[in-house]
């Protein structure tokens, strides 16, 4: 018979190392909270740094793991341990006896409204990165108007590196976000004139570095390096966005038609609940604890239960994938070594 | 009245206010300036600086920000010796750049 | 604008208010700038609400205002505070409220280092032994007096003779509401709505019929700023954040200002004289300024006190055109006669601005 | 020889007088207007000049050695020389042997201008001919000349590496004109001669062509027909002259003696630099030399091409080409008629207007931060005195700006001093001012002046008598600008060569091999190349680069160039290396802080200043401190 390994969260963590193990000749069962696969990623619209479609790369793990066992709308009720493997009990009633769980529950959304003085939900021209993306898939949002953004800005590191926020860390993706969503906007609306508010740009991975160049020289976009300390409307509705620019050591005042904040990715507030029924410990910034975070970044320190994606650290898609197929592999050796 | 204080102007920039044509047509001729990135190594390497305050950092931000006295009188002292071309991470042709500053730009009234 | 964002914002940020039994503490210098107001506030909670609000001759100042200045240190001001806790434990109360929007920040700022340090309050409790054999227990509750008026608004909308509404045009009157900055900037959840939203003021507004402004330097400070006002030097600076504030709410078009801090009404209305004087530019209808009330004042207007009997007349900016708008009654002649009938004298009048 | 016609006149001379007439007084007043646009100064200079037996002499030698024998060109191609030579020394002579024939036989026809040109039309062999038999063969053999010249020239455009020559340059519509009118006359000449050689004798050439036209034209009538076409080509020629490139043949006769005279540039359009802009033959050299010629896409920003927009007034261009160009001096160094495309182009930037002008009045040398030591009791008193304090005096040390981004090359001039013995200063410690050639480069001379004024004053305040520098940029504009008086200025490479034959210095010889890169400003700009290399020698193997001294090629970082882009200079600087690696050598030699930096960024193998090197090799000497200042010694 099949090993049956149980992956809590269908992103694309879950599909990946389902797939993988799948191939591997395993029974992969995916346990998804939500209506729909690939997490995060099949929300948005295009990929950086190549402006590829997230939908294909969602569909494609889609294909790759649809033999696996798939619950959507799906949730962990309780698990009981057993001698060497655990009884899990979803909230649709099916119980599923397995000795292997990979944890892939990706993360949250940084909640925007909480940051008040950016007035999320308070300014009707206010969005947020996700907000964007879908208003890019969907062309819906009435926020954006028709014509265009005369003028809009971007606040990066927004509920990231921010104490009072209860986020040290940093996102790693929001920057080369907002220079990507900055360009895409740039391309619709060529007249917009477009501002990043950044403290840092941290642009670390594969091409990133080429893409802020471009987005500086080819699309003119302009960066501010000073964080956005509070947002207001004026009488004709329109934001006033008051920042210092740290690099002149002058505050900034603009008004703007639209404003996008950066949220960051924080850590999953249902991972954790369900880390604490199998006892896992969860890391200093919120995440959970890997065995080692430099040799051992997929295995929790508990005996069967492995770690793939965002459900550790901010991490990119590729990171992502690449941990997942990591994890399928530790899986599969942990399984050759009898456990 | 003389109250013995008065009303300063605002120091934060504007930047719905800010003129830019002439920026712009700067940056007709020189677009690799907003390839900057700040780093300040022109400035750190000028010897002007220690008698203008010469950056061509600052020199960029303050046109930027509609400071275009601040720029002529930074480049006031400016020898164009070329260190900062020679420095400058981005291959930002500052030289070129200060002369079509110097071009485009009035000088304070003195 | 999306209110339902705000009233999200308000729901997260309500704090406890008990209903009765306060220990009232005066402010140093709101006697002096509008002596109506701290009268009004026990006239309305005591007289007109029945409630009991004590009070005792012997406290003092809390400190804040040096503190602020940077003149004193901060155990002398926590000393300080502690005898004014002290005389509420004496009068056996537990509810502190404090007039003043600097005290009240004085007062939960320290409490909140006690209770990160708790060291320093046994050190400030010996202290406190040392200079004056007094203890003391700490508040249970700290409420700002705008806190209560807050509170009761909906009371005293019950009982209002006027409604914030220009009779002429049946419209709400606009009216900026401007908060004291050591109210919540220091501790958000200690203050109604918060520090970025903040509801104290636009509840009462609300309540009495007026329309809140949200004007792009609301959170704006009124200029006062301790040091920067102290300061002769400084002051430039002191009247340039006023004149700020002026400009960024003068497209809107106020009928008035409310505010809940002893400094900012006094700012806000004498600055507008200065500006006046300085740049040639009023800021109200027909060369007249904004008046500006305390939170008080207005609810005495609203429940149809007599405005000189409210101190009105020693406002820089002539209350009596808002008056008329909302239909007000009062006697002109008796605007500089005191109490004790005798003649106030009528003060000059300034070159730009416009009064009465 | 007896005369054909009594008038002595045909129609058909009037093409060509009228081209004559045209273009002499087109020259004459072209020659008045450029001595009348000199300054005062120079103008009195000029016509001091003309009558100064040595320039005289020098004058026609040079006249005739580059305008006739196109020495320049035989010394670089012997095809390209021959080409040059033939056609302008042939048609030289044709035109001088052509006037002695009329003195000889036709004298009283002398005064007719066309005569000599068309004297075989006019004239007819007599049996007592036979004694011109001596001209007409002379007459042949330089038309023959002339001929395999334009031969040759045909040839070369369709080959030019024949000629020595990688890229030609592209002529204009009007040029082409030109030149094929140029072409056409002497083979039309023989033409027409060839049918009038049984009338009015010949020789080898004219005569055989006559049996050739007399075997199928029986009679005479084609005679005027080819003699009118000859005129017409020696008319369209010189019609046309002026607006072509061949307007280089009066204006080189004007431009060597305003050369020999001394004169310098000092107006972007006018006096020197206009006779020299007509003075480019557009012969494409500068091309070939030009480092940018790495991408094809500047070969029209070369000296030719500045030269024809600047005849042309075509401002967006002069500025671009004068803008980007690397200020190297190749195209000066090898255009063989003394174009100088360097400086022709800093004038260019000369007459630029700005609106923000540079001032340094606000900096005062106290603000600078020399060190106490420096300012000696002899600085107070006036600068002549600093003479008597040289043979105490010390050396000066002013590492410049370059040098402050290569500090390896400072540190090891510091040691090398030490080691010798040498009581030095360093003059720019902790920074300094500019030494104002980057400036001088930008064609803003009045900010350039001012640098050069307040170093003045810190030098000569310095009490020293010795100006060191490492950075041929900065001695370059000392060379020129600086007046310093009884205060040497000298180089690291002439400084060290110097300290090593003093014996103040000992190299350790080995085996390594050495390339020298010469930097522009020091070879090019100030004609320093022996002593490098004598240094060199001290150290190891001195190998050379294909192209190397005057010829040596830009590594493309120059401050010259206002334009270039980083992007746009690697393909130089590779291209640059190469050149250097003839040899194979171990290590690339520089003495320039800009070159060693440029070539470190692309180069295969150590790239090292000169300084570094010995400091690396030299043993410390046996002389004691100060025993000897080799500044002093000279």
């Amino acid at each position: 018979m099949k090993e049956n390994i149980l992956i809590i969260g269908g992103g694309i963590a879950g599909l990946e190392a389902a797939g993988q193990l799948l191939k591997l000749g395993y029974n992969p069962i995916i346990v998804e909270k939500s209506d729909h696969l690939g997490g995060h990623v099949a929300d948005w619209n295009r990929l950086f740094p190549d402006m590829s479609p997230a939908e294909d790369l969602v569909s494609r793990l889609i294909a790759a793991s649809s033999e696996a066992n798939i619950f959507l709308n799906t949730e962990i009720s309780f698990v009981n341990r057993l001698k060497d493997s655990w009884n899990i009990m979803l909230s649709n009633g099916i119980s599923i006896i397995t000795r292997i769980l990979l944890f892939a529950t990706g993360f949250t959304l940084f909640d925007a409204s909480k940051k008040e003085e950016y007035g999320y939900g308070v300014y009707n021209q206010v969005m947020t990165n996700s907000d964007l993306e879908h208003w890019f898939n969907t062309g819906q949002d009435e926020r954006i108007p028709e014509e265009g953004p005369a003028a809009m800005g971007f606040v990066h590191c927004v509920g990231s590196r921010d104490e009072k926020a209860r986020n040290p860390q940093c996102s790693k993706v929001c920057c080369i976000t907002a220079v990507k969503q900055a360009i895409e906007m740039k391309q619709k609306f060529p007249e917009a004139m477009i501002y990043c508010f950044y403290m840092d740009l941290r642009m670390f991975g594969k091409k990133y570095e080429d893409f802020y160049i471009s987005a500086q020289k080819d699309y003119g976009i302009r960066f501010i390096r000073g964080r956005v300390s509070e947002v207001s409307e004026n009488i004709e509705g329109k934001l006033v966005v008051k920042a210092e620019d740290t690099l002149s050591g002058k505050p900034v005042k603009v008004t703007l038609d639209l404003l996008v904040l950066m949220s960051g990715i924080v850590c999953n507030q249902q991972t954790c609940k369900t880390a604490g029924l199998l006892s896992l410990p969860i890391d200093s910034d919120g995440f959970l604890k890997s065995r080692d975070n430099i040799a051992d970044i997929t295995e929790a320190p508990r005996e069967g239960i492995f770690y793939a994606g965002t459900c550790t650290g901010p991490k990119t898609v590729p990171e992502t994938l690449a941990e997942a197929r990591s994890a399928a592999l530790e899986i599969h050796n942990y399984i050759l070594n009898g456990m | 009245m003389d109250f013995g204080f008065k009303i300063s102007p605002s120091s934060a920039v504007n930047l719905d206010n800010v003129d830019l044509t002439l920026y712009n047509r700067l940056l007709e001729a020189e677009p690799d300036i907003c390839k900057c990135i700040a780093c300040g190594s022109c400035t750190a390497s000028c010897p002007a600086n220690r008698f203008s305050g010469m950056s061509v950092r600052k020199a960029i931000l303050n046109l930027q920000r509609g400071k275009e006295k601040e720029t002529a009188r930074m480049l006031s002292n400016c020898m164009l010796c070329g260190k900062c071309t020679m420095v400058c991470p981005r291959g930002i042709n500052t030289r070129h750049l200060i002369l079509s500053i110097c071009k485009l730009y009035k000088e304070e009234a003195k | 604008m999306i209110y339902q964002g705000k009233q999200k914002i308000w729901a997260d940020y309500q704090k406890e208010i008990p209903d009765d039994h306060w220990y009232y503490v005066r402010s140093c210098i709101r006697q002096n700038f509008f002596p109506g107001s701290e009268k009004m506030f026990l006239e309305i909670c005591r007289n007109v609400l029945g409630k009991d609000f004590h009070e005792n001759a012997s406290h003092t100042t809390c400190g804040g205002i040096a503190y602020h200045c940077d003149t004193i240190p901060q155990e002398t001001v926590m000393t300080i505070v502690a005898r004014q806790f002290a005389l509420m434990t004496e009068a056996g109360y537990e509810n502190y409220v404090a007039s003043c929007i600097t005290s009240f920040g004085n007062y939960i700022e320290i409490l909140q280092t006690w209770e990160e340090f708790p060291e320093l309050e046994t050190k400030i409790r010996e202290l406190l032994w040392k200079a004056c054999k007094r203890e003391f227990k700490k508040p249970k509750y700290v409420a700002h007096a705008s806190d209560l008026i807050y509170k009761y608004r909906n009371l005293i909308a019950e009982r209002a003779k006027y409604r914030l509404i220009n009779r002429h045009t049946g419209e709400p009157l606009k009216v900026v509401e401007h908060i004291g900055c050591h109210y919540s900037k220091m501790f958000p959840s200690k203050g109604v709505g918060g520090a970025e939203y903040p509801y104290v003021l636009c509840g009462m507004i609300e309540a009495w019929g007026g329309n809140v402004i949200d004007y792009p330097e609301r959170r704006h400070c009124c200029g006062y700023g301790f040091r920067q006002y102290h300061v002769k030097a400084n002051r430039g600076y002191s009247i340039s954040n006023t004149h700020k504030k002026f400009e960024s709410m003068e497209p809107y078009h106020p009928d008035m200002i409310i505010t809940n801090c002893p400094g900012c009404p006094y700012f806000l209305d004498r600055w507008q004289y200065a500006i006046a004087e300085m740049e040639g530019k009023t800021y109200g209808e027909n060369g007249y300024g904004i008046p500006v009330f305390t939170y008080e004042e207005v609810a005495g207007l609203v429940l149809g006190y007599d405005p000189w009997d409210l101190g009105l007349q020693l406002h820089q900016v002539a209350v009596e055109p808002l008056l008329d708008k909302i239909g007000v009654e009062y006697d002109p002649a008796r605007k500089y006669e005191g109490l004790n009938h005798k003649n106030l004298l009528r003060p000059e009048l300034p070159g730009v601005l416009k009064c009465c | 020889m007896r005369e054909r016609f009594l008038t002595g006149y045909n129609d058909f001379v009037l093409p060509f007088m009228i081209g004559m007439i045209f273009i002499l007084s087109y020259c004459a007043i072209s020659l008045v207007r450029i001595i009348m646009q000199l300054p005062k100064e120079d103008r009195k200079k000029f016509f001091i000049s003309l009558v100064t037996p040595k320039t005289i002499a020098k004058n026609i030698r040079d006249i005739f050695c580059d305008c006739l024998f196109h020495v320049k060109l035989w010394k670089r191609n012997k095809l390209l020389g021959y080409m040059h030579s033939s056609i302008a020394f042939g048609w030289f002579m044709l035109i001088v042997i052509g006037h002695i024939e009329v003195l000889f036989y036709v004298p009283h026809r002398a005064k007719l201008f066309y005569f000599p040109i068309f004297f075989r039309y006019f004239v007819a062999e007599t049996e007592s001919t036979m004694k011109g038999a001596f001209f007409f063969f002379l007459m042949d053999f330089f038309l023959l000349m002339v001929l395999s010249g334009i031969a040759l020239a045909m040839i070369k455009r369709l080959q030019s590496r024949l000629f020595g020559m990688r890229r030609t340059t592209n002529p204009s519509f009007l040029d082409l004109i030109g030149l094929y009118s140029l072409w056409a006359i002497f083979p039309l000449r023989l033409i027409a001669e060839g049918f009038t050689a049984d009338i009015s004798g010949g020789s080898f050439l004219t005569k055989s062509l006559n049996h050739v036209l007399n075997s199928f034209l029986s009679d005479h009538t084609n005679m005027l027909p080819a003699w009118w076409a000859y005129s017409c080509a020696l008319g369209v020629f010189f019609i046309v002259l002026p607006f072509t490139r061949y307007m280089h043949i009066p204006a080189e006769m004007l431009l060597i003696p305003l050369r020999n005279a001394g004169i310098k540039i000092r107006h972007a359009r006018k006096g020197l630099a206009k006779a020299q802009v007509y003075a480019c033959p557009s012969c494409g050299l500068c091309i070939d030399a030009c480092p940018m010629g790495v991408m094809k896409t500047h070969i029209k920003d070369t000296t030719v091409y500045l030269n024809r927009q600047i005849r042309r007034n075509n401002e967006a261009r002069i500025e671009e080409i004068s803008d980007k160009c690397l200020l190297c001096g190749k195209c000066t160094a090898v255009c063989p008629v003394g174009v100088e495309g360097d400086k022709l182009r800093i004038a260019q930037r000369s007459i630029r207007r700005y609106a923000i002008n540079q001032d340094y009045s606000n900096i005062s040398a106290q603000m600078l931060p020399i060190s106490p030591g420096n300012i000696s009791p002899a600085a107070v008193s006036a600068p002549e005195s600093a003479a008597t304090v040289k043979n105490g005096g010390k050396v000066l040390y002013y590492a410049g700006c370059m040098t402050a981004l290569t500090p390896v090359i400072r540190k090891s001039m510091e040691s090398i001093l030490t080691k010798a013995g040498v009581d030095y200063e360093l003059m720019d410690k902790d920074g300094g001012l500019c030494c104002g050639r980057p400036m001088m480069m930008a064609g803003r001379f009045d900010q350039a002046r001012q640098m050069v004024e307040k170093n003045t004053e810190i030098i000569m305040n310095s009490g020293a008598d010795t100006l060191l520098l490492t950075c041929p940029i900065c001695y370059r504009i000392f060379k020129e600008k600086y007046d310093l008086k009884g205060i040497e200025i000298i180089h690291h490479t002439q400084y060290i060569d110097r300290l090593i034959r003093s014996g103040m210095l000992r190299v350790d010889k080995d085996t390594t091999r050495y390339v020298f890169h010469d930097p522009c400003e020091l070879g090019r700009g100030c004609g320093v190349y022996e002593e490098p290399r004598e240094v060199l020698s001290c150290a190891g193997e001195l190998v050379e680069a294909t192209k190397n001294r005057k010829e040596s090629i830009c590594c493309g970082g120059s401050l010259g160039s206002l334009s270039l882009g980083f992007d746009k200079r690697k393909s130089m600087t590779e291209n640059a290396l190469a050149n250097l690696m003839a040899g194979a050598p171990d290590i690339i030699v520089t003495a320039c802080p800009l070159c060693r930096s440029t070539f470190n960024r692309y180069a295969d193998r150590p790239v090292e200043d000169i300084a570094e090197i010995i400091d690396r090799k030299c043993v410390t000497s046996a002389a004691g401190p100060a025993s000897l200042n080799p500044g002093g010694s000279n």
